[in-house]
């Protein structure tokens, strides 16, 4: 039997991974990757757990966040070519409209 | 070692090298493509926590519907100038330290977790018994029904957002 | 609910008067034609008057109790009620309320041209926020319409208004909202002091500790000075009035200024009697000096309109004189004053932005000669100057004489000195008139070539007429306004005089009262 | 006596004032498109209706039916309860005739006056409007009513001596007569107030009554006790000193020659300025409780007869040496309010009405002729170019110096008469009174020397246009002419014919009778000295102006300062204009307007400013760039972490 803490690991490492593609890349596309990379790792463990604690609620949860990430990606996309057709760039750190 | 764990091991290791790659192309197809790779081990480890239903939505809506809109993007994009340049943020080194240290922590915090006995209902005969979409679909829509609807409405707000954003602004 | 009346007529007729402009913007959103926009407007604003109508008639002028008062639960677990009802304080501001928004929409009816749609949806939002704070009797419904107001009003302003409009409504709106920061914090307080409710009649009930009461005086106390505004926090008002629209600023000075003296009324006086007593000296001190010091700085101003703002302040210390005299006559006249300053400087910038889209200078040096220029327009002008001025017959003489009488009545000293302002108020008045409308056109303004200048149409006209027909009725019959508050008046003043605390020697009146 | 009014009574009199003011409505609103050049039309029938309606109310009074009705409750606020409200006893009845006479003279003289100005319409809406608030004050049953009225005559004054408004000094006139008067209007409305809190009314009727009540009372003002009566008494007077242009308030009647000429007439001699004189006789009750303000009315009566008569000798401005005559006139009248004599000075009110609107309206007839020249140093001669005005001119000249047998000489004696017995202080105000006199006579004989005696001095092209005016104008004054000669006539002292004096027993129900005794001897020798002074002041003018007309230049190089110091009316609006205005102005326009904007606008501004450079400072973290604030946020929770791991042990 694969020990719970394993899969949790695993969700850990994948997330790692994500949060440091979001923070070093500066090719927005790939930040949204990283992005859904982040997501996926949670639904990974969230699946462990609701297998572990023979409950549903985790594979609902999932099914909402695959929803949302859907929803994230479609307008985040939209927003980046909305961009891009102002602004012909991706790279995140020509974009400083934040800046006061 | 069972079986099992060795499998595991394999996806774990797969994963976890898959998920470097996706990060660090410099071709955004490449990342792309390599994600797919990744949504389909996630898929098989779904398969052995026993959420078939989910595997299947991995597959068809992140791989078949999600990255397929990711490539279409990056081909609409055209990026030939971000390919000869510097792939990385210059906060780089500070980024990949903070990570690491995150990792860390993670690990140890997550190697705390002690497995109680699985007391749900939904054990692994019982979802067995009436199959996994029908258990899915029960608790969805009876005790989720209104997150759900909600979620439907999301996605209308979305595929409306994304339609005024992306269209051609007439005007201007 | 034996201290309210319930709602008698078969239909919630305060609901409707306070939410009908939003329904309102909700058909003016899916206009496009401006004209349409422009009739869709005016029609609502006038359906809203005409259903605030039946609350005159429908009036128990015999009590003092809230009426039509309409009350449900909203946030049980905060004790929070949709609870609302008028007396004989508020009753009178509703109606003017919804009169003067279908004159705003009147008189905007050529001079507004851009963001047609925009502009009337503030118009509606302000209306519906402004009778709000009238009719709410719970503090968080209060304190929504306090602060939802100061929104439209911004934008109204801001992109409405003058060169220097960014600033002013900056300005405005950092005023307001530290005082009524201040005032959340004083509703908090008494939420806990007065057994977790946000009733405003309960609340008014209950005997407050002195020093609870100093403090809760103090925070409210600054919230709506900087709207009457009293001195020293009224410099907003000038730069807020100038850089208005017309229809901003007759909002301005008839309807929204009039809130921190309402605020007195409801708030401070009943809840805090002990504290407003402690007070008063002070109060009435800062009166003083806005009517002496707003009709000095009259004389100094070069702009017509910041002029008449100024004369707000000095008009506006006339009504807090009045409240904090806190006698029948006092009260009375500071309410009648209060209805008298909205029609009066109300038309006076109606007048001022016909006059402006026209001429498109607000110098006064630049005007001279208009009489016989703009005949009707210069008599219709006189009127309000002497209206302004307390002239008997009119409006202005009313308001004016019970407040220095009540003054006089509570401290002699304080009625000599506002009628001083009453001879400065002539003075300033009669040299704009003069600068404006008499001797010989201004040579140098001809000289520009400055478009021929019209005199009053049709519909300006009829924008006015309302309120002049109120300049005389008030002034030669005012009982039919001062019956409406009688009770209530009565009452408040009961209950100011009924404090926990009396007898306890209070220094700070004593102190100013051996002053003088 | 008063009488339960019947319905009718009741229509009647709110009538009186009403016809004028729908015919103000009517002028104003169809004027200046519809009806233009026939106004007179709407306006004269209206004030001849209120002419005869006042006559069927004044043989009411006659009859004894005095009337106090209230039309409806004015303002009720608490306790304070006041009502629009008519009083008609014999001294408003009396005070009614004068009003509508002439008025309805002047209307017509207008109507020749007045006859082509672009304003014809404006001008009867305004003189409408007048007698409508004359109207108003004179009937008032109480003092907020009476105040209406008094506000409102103000406001006709302002709008008609500024009815040529393109004029600069025309709009400043009426500015300036509207603000002096409010100085006086402030202390009678405070005095309005302070009644209603003492007494608890302000019905004249019922205030009478009580006012023996608080008599020896006293009220406490910035420490010190002041008898209360007298406080009332000299707040109320304070009104009554701005609107009949007494002394320290004098200054705007001057000034408001600016306006047409009937309107000086009408306003500015005949009725509003007598308010202030109807108000204390009005207000008599009071007053009779206050030997001090009694002495103050006057002492400052007094003293305004002779410090106007004094400025009056040298001006060259045809009107406004009978401007200072009215002053000087009204002065008598307050002379004679203030020793008690109350029917005197209404009598007096009531023949100066005659003559001095007939001094203005031939002079009106003058300077139309002459094209607007006011100037006398421009006139001369025009005794046979214009026959009927000089007539009527010396008809009024004649009453005004106190010749007997006519009006003025009548009014004029009973009061200093009246002033003689009051002890020593009676004595020195009727030498001042009698030395007034004697200067009326002389600067009266000067303007009809200087106008219509001599040669012509003005231009050939004014000579050439020299004309009599027409009957319209002529015939109002030869009206007016008869009351100047025969108004007196219902005034006869006692000591020349039994029963003479019908006027002072007509008014003695409202006024009562003066004090004072005398001796027969004593009241020939006051009436002779006041005909001597009469006369010698005529035969001075003559000699000055006749026989030697060299001699008013030498003698004014001669006392050169004193000449000056009369020409510039003692200086009087310089001093206030650098005592009052100009500092009011300074201190709003550098003082208030320099805090305003430099302390509390600094303030307001400066502490956004201060957190703007706080601010400043911390805006240079804010890159714009995400990744950036993604990292923060991520050490941010890898703080967090650690802080969990340390202290959760």
């Amino acid at each position: 039997m694969v020990p719970l803490s394993w899969y949790i690991m695993l969700s850990a490492v994948m997330f790692s991974i994500g949060v440091f593609g979001f923070l070093a890349r500066r090719n927005l596309i790939i930040m949204f990757i990283s992005l859904e990379l982040m997501l996926n790792s949670v639904n990974v463990s969230l699946v462990a757990f609701s297998h572990y604690l023979q409950s549903m609620n985790g594979q609902i949860l999932v099914f909402f966040v695959i929803t949302v990430a859907a929803a994230e990606a479609a307008i985040g996309l939209a927003i980046l070519i909305a961009y891009y057709k102002n602004n012909p760039t991706i790279k995140v750190d020509e974009i400083n409209l934040l800046k006061g | 070692m069972t079986v099992h764990q060795l499998i595991f091991i394999y996806f774990a290791i797969a994963m976890t090298g898959i998920s470097l790659l996706v990060v660090t192309r410099r071709n955004p197809v490449h990342s792309v493509l390599f994600m797919l790779v990744l949504f389909v081990h996630i898929a098989a480890l779904y398969l052995f926590l026993n959420a078939e239903f989910l595997a299947a939505v991995q597959i068809i809506v992140y791989a078949g519907a999600i990255m397929v809109l990711f490539l279409f993007v990056i081909m609409l994009l055209n990026l030939r100038r971000e390919e000869t340049e510097e792939k990385f943020h210059r906060q780089w080194p500070v980024s990949a330290g903070a990570v690491a240290v995150l990792a860390v922590f993670f690990i140890m915090i997550v190697s705390k977790i002690v497995v109680l006995p699985a007391l749900g209902e939904y054990s692994i005969d019982a979802i067995r018994s009436e199959g996994s979409i029908m258990t899915v679909g029960k608790v969805l829509f009876t005790k989720y029904l209104l997150p759900f609807e909600i979620a439907s409405i999301i996605l209308l707000v979305a595929i409306i957002g994304a339609i005024v954003l992306a269209k051609k602004s007439t005007n201007s | 609910m034996d201290n309210v009346i319930l709602n008698q007529l078969s239909y919630p007729i305060l609901s409707w008067t306070v939410f009908l402009p939003v329904v309102g913007i909700f058909v003016l959103l899916f206009l496009r034609n401006s004209g349409a926009i422009r009739w869709t407007a005016l029609g609502f604003t006038l359906v809203t008057l005409a259903v605030s109508l039946p609350l005159l008639t429908n009036f128990d002028k015999s009590t003092h109790k809230m009426q039509f008062v309409e009350k449900s639960e909203w946030i049980p677990s905060w004790g929070i009620h949709y609870f609302i009802g008028i007396d004989g304080i508020s009753i009178l501001f509703i109606v003017l309320t919804t009169l003067l928004s279908v004159l705003c929409v009147l008189v905007s009816w050529t001079s507004v041209q851009d963001r047609v749609k925009e502009f009337h949806i503030a118009i509606l939002a302000v209306e519906t926020g402004m009778l709000g704070v009238f009719v709410a009797l719970d503090f968080f419904l209060f304190y929504l319409f306090w602060e939802a107001m100061l929104i439209p009003m911004f934008i109204l302003i801001g992109v409405f208004g003058g060169k220097n409009r960014v600033y002013a409504s900056i300005k405005f709106f950092l005023y307001t909202l530290v005082g009524s920061l201040l005032m959340l914090v004083g509703i908090v307080v008494l939420y806990f002091y007065g057994g977790k409710t946000l009733d405003i009649l309960a609340l008014s009930q209950i005997n407050y500790p002195l020093k609870v009461q100093y403090w809760l005086f103090l925070a409210f106390f600054a919230a709506f000075a900087v709207k009457v505004p009293m001195f020293p926090v009224h410099t907003w008002l000038p730069d807020a009035h100038t850089e208005a629209p017309t229809a901003g600023s007759v909002i301005l000075a008839g309807v929204l200024i009039k809130m921190g003296a309402y605020g007195f009324l409801r708030f401070s006086m009943p809840m805090l009697p002990d504290a407003t007593k402690f007070f008063i000296g002070p109060v009435l001190i800062l009166s003083i000096i806005a009517i002496i010091y707003g009709a000095l700085i009259c004389f100094a101003q070069k702009d017509f309109k910041r002029l008449i703002a100024y004369s707000s302040v000095s008009h506006m210390g006339f009504v807090t004189l009045g409240l904090f005299a806190l006698n029948t006559q006092g009260v009375e006249g500071g309410i009648l004053q209060m209805l008298n300053h909205g029609i009066i400087t109300g038309a006076m910038f109606l007048m001022i932005g016909i006059i402006y889209e026209r001429t498109h200078t607000r110098v006064i040096a630049d005007y001279g000669g208009f009489a016989k220029i703009v005949p009707w327009y210069a008599g219709f002008f006189m009127i309000l100057t002497f209206a302004s001025i307390g002239l008997p017959g009119t409006n202005g003489f009313i308001g004016e004489f019970l407040i220095i009488f009540g003054a006089f009545k509570a401290q002699m000293i304080m009625g000599v000195l506002a009628a001083t302002g009453i001879i400065l108020g002539a003075g300033y008045m009669l040299w704009l008139y003069q600068r404006i409308f008499f001797q010989d056109p201004n040579p140098d303004y001809e000289a520009k070539g400055a478009h021929p200048v019209s005199d009053l149409n049709m519909r300006e006209v009829i924008t006015l007429l309302p309120l002049f027909v109120l300049v005389f009725w008030i002034g030669f019959y005012p009982n039919t306004f001062l019956e409406y508050m009688h009770a209530s008046v009565a009452h408040l003043i009961e209950q100011v005089n009924q404090t926990a605390y009396a007898g306890q020697e209070n220094l700070l009146v004593k102190f100013i009262s051996e002053i003088f | 006596m008063q009488y339960a009014p019947t319905v009718n009574a009741m229509i009647k009199y709110t009538l009186i004032p009403l016809l004028p003011f729908l015919a103000f409505i009517i002028n104003i609103l169809l004027g200046r498109n519809f009806i233009r050049d026939k106004a007179h039309w709407v306006a004269i029938p209206a004030v001849f209706g209120s002419f005869v309606l006042a006559v069927s109310a004044f043989i009411d009074v006659a009859n004894g039916q005095v009337i106090n009705i209230d039309v409806y409750s004015w303002i009720v606020s608490g306790d304070f309860n006041v009502s629009f409200g008519f009083l008609i006893d014999q001294l408003s009845a009396i005070m009614l005739l004068v009003v509508t006479s002439i008025s309805t003279l002047i209307f017509i003289y207008s109507v020749g006056y007045m006859h082509g100005d672009p304003g014809y319409y404006r001008f009867f809406a305004y003189l409408s409007l007048f007698v409508f608030s004359m109207l108003i004050l004179v009937m008032a049953n109480n003092f907020l009513l009476l105040y209406f009225g008094w506000e409102a005559v103000g406001l006709c004054s302002y709008f008609l001596i500024g009815f040529w408004f393109h004029k600069k000094s025309a709009a400043d006139a009426g500015k300036k007569a509207f603000i002096v008067n409010r100085f006086g209007d402030f202390g009678f409305g405070l005095g309005v107030i302070l009644i209603f809190l003492t007494l608890g009314s302000l019905d004249y009727m019922e205030v009478f009554n009580r006012a023996g009540g608080i008599a020896g009372q006293t009220i406490n003002i910035l420490g010190t006790d002041f008898d209360l009566i007298t406080v009332i008494c000299l707040l109320l007077f304070c009104g009554a000193v701005g609107k009949s242009a007494q002394l320290p308030l004098h200054v705007w009647l001057p000034d408001a020659m600016e306006g047409p000429t009937p309107v000086s007439a009408l306003i500015h001699a005949a009725t509003m300025v007598t308010a202030g004189v109807f108000m204390v006789a009005r207000t008599s009750p009071l007053f009779n409780l206050s030997a001090t303000a009694m002495n103050t009315v006057a002492v400052v009566g007094g003293l305004t007869a002779i410090f106007a008569a004094t400025i009056a000798l040298v001006q060259n401005d045809i009107k406004r040496v009978i401007a200072y005559s009215t002053v000087s006139q009204l002065g008598y009248m307050f002379l004679a309010l203030g020793v008690g004599a109350y029917s005197a000075g209404i009598f007096h009110l009531y023949t100066h009405a005659y003559f001095k609107a007939l001094l203005f309206l031939g002079s009106g007839s003058v300077i139309h002729a002459l094209g607007d020249e006011q100037d006398m140093r421009n006139m001369g001669g025009l005794k046979k170019f214009m026959p009927q005005t000089y007539k009527v001119f010396i008809i009024a000249t004649l009453s005004i110096t106190g010749i007997p047998f006519l009006a003025g000489f009548f009014s004029k004696d009973e009061i200093l008469w009246r002033v003689y017995q009051q002890g020593d202080l009676g004595k020195f105000l009727w030498f001042l009174g009698t030395a007034a006199a004697l200067l009326t006579a002389f600067y009266s004989w000067r303007l009809i020397y200087m106008t219509f005696h001599g040669k012509f001095r003005g231009t050939d092209e004014q000579e050439h246009h020299l004309h009599e005016s027409p009957p319209v104008i002529t015939v109002p004054l030869w009206f007016l002419a008869v009351g100047a000669v025969a108004a007196g006539w219902v005034g006869i002292p006692p000591i020349l014919m039994e029963h003479g004096d019908r006027i002072g027993e007509f008014l003695a129900p409202v006024l009562g009778h003066a004090q004072g005794h005398g001796s027969h001897a004593e009241e020939y020798f006051v009436i002779a000295a006041s005909i001597f002074v009469a006369v010698a002041g005529w035969l001075i003018a003559h000699r000055m102006y006749i026989k030697k007309p060299e001699i008013p230049a030498q003698l004014g190089a001669k006392y050169q300062p004193i000449h000056k110091l009369l020409y510039n009316k003692y200086w009087i609006d310089e001093l206030y204009s650098k005592v009052f205005v100009q500092p009011t102005l300074k201190l709003a326009d550098k003082v208030i307007l320099g805090f305003d904007t430099i302390v509390i606008e600094g303030i307001v501004n400066g502490i956004p400013a201060l957190i703007d450079s706080f601010s400043q400072g911390l805006r240079r973290i804010q890159t714009g760039l995400i990744s950036n604030y993604g990292l923060v946020m991520t050490l941010g929770a890898l703080c967090m972490l650690i802080g969990y791991m340390v202290f959760s042990g």
